[in-house]
């Protein structure tokens, strides 16, 4: 599964993207951040206000509780301000 | 109807955008453009860096066009969101509505702005004049609000 | 601020008039132009006549830019209106409003083509594809009534 | 003083403004349609239907109570339809 990370979260795990294999227990995007947050300290900076960074997998919008099921890009991204 | 979105980082012609969405046909009363543009806040600002999520914000900006195509009587609309750097005085978005009356091409754009500013995946940086690098831009509750009107 | 306010025959550039509010200065953040057509009225028409009051139509048009101004945070305003025989496709009448952000600039140029359409002194007379002249336009209720809601 | 017309009005009146010297007793826009109107057929089939014709003193709109003092033109239109 392919993880894309934007703009200061980005920044914060220190990469644009990576390839992860997700362990047994990881089935919701909640589940994924948890996991990744064990992961160092970048990424405990990256989520350390979970409210905050936003989720998407393959290019939809969804919420923490969202199944990973069948997916095959989760991206990470601070609140939008194009316009 | 005319649908165009484009994400390009080389500036845009209103005009010809407009142009195209007119010309040739009879049935078009009105069009309503808006353009936001890079201020350069009180000169502190030397550029904007926009970045964005290839792939995803066609994507998102396609469903936000759906709804606006599903919600008002449009004859033709245009978004087009530029990205990399941006100097003070450039445009930045441009969102077009075409319609037979007024009041749905004025509440097309003014929704389509709206969804764009807190659902399509771009990101604004500062570079400041004096030559550092400011802070990302945070999120304005103000285009929160903006948005929750349309629901 | 910058107020430009035209009668005339000739097409106008709505791309030329956009850059004449923006070029130059960093504190525009949002324009919205709209532009009104003629409509081929599913073609039965063959063009608009427009006559119009003049000197009213100038003050007339000057007093509406004035409440807009008092009334929003504008940074610019141009209201360009033309007059004599008008085809389908062609532009009869643009608006544009300039502001530090984009919902002053939209409810300006909403309300500025609210007031023109029912306090604006020009009248519309239809030419038919079949020779004949039409009808003068009549007053629609729902300018009225989009009129009133800024009061 | 000069009166113009315009659009269905200046057609059914057929002329396009004229100069006219009130007679007394013509104090405001409502009197002045009032004489207008015993002028002649032309004028009785312009102001037929009085709620309609619109007024302006000097380019600026009027209700038909207003006042005629100091007026140097009075325009009369149908209901504007620009923009």
């Amino acid at each position: 599964m392919k993880l894309v990370y934007f703009a200061w979260v980005r920044e914060r795990v220190g990469r644009t993207d990576e390839e992860v294999e997700l362990p047994e227990g990881v089935g919701t995007v909640a589940e994924l951040v948890r996991w990744l947050k064990g992961r160092g300290e970048e990424y405990e900076y990256a989520f350390e206000n979970e409210g905050i960074v936003r989720a998407a997998i393959d290019h939809v919008h969804v919420k923490l509780e969202a199944s990973l099921a069948g997916a095959r890009e989760i991206a990470f991204f601070p609140p939008m301000t194009g316009g | 109807m005319a649908r165009t979105i484009r994400i390009q980082s080389e500036p845009f012609s209103a005009a010809a955008e407009t142009a195209a969405l007119t010309e040739g046909r009879g049935d078009v009363g009105a069009v309503v453009a808006f353009t936001g543009l890079c201020r350069d806040e009180g000169g502190r600002l030397k550029a904007l860096e926009l970045e964005h999520y290839p792939g995803m914000a066609e994507a998102e900006i396609g469903r936000i066009a759906e709804q606006a195509e599903n919600r008002w009587p449009l004859l033709g609309l245009t978004v087009i969101h530029r990205f990399g750097r941006i100097s003070p005085g450039e445009e930045i978005v441009l969102v077009l509505a075409a319609s037979a009356h007024r009041q749905a091409a004025f509440e097309a754009a003014s929704f389509l702005i709206d969804y764009l500013k807190t659902r399509a995946p771009f990101w604004k940086r500062e570079h400041l004049e004096d030559g550092t690098v400011g802070a990302w831009v945070e999120a304005r509750e103000a285009d929160d609000r903006a948005m929750e009107r349309w629901s």
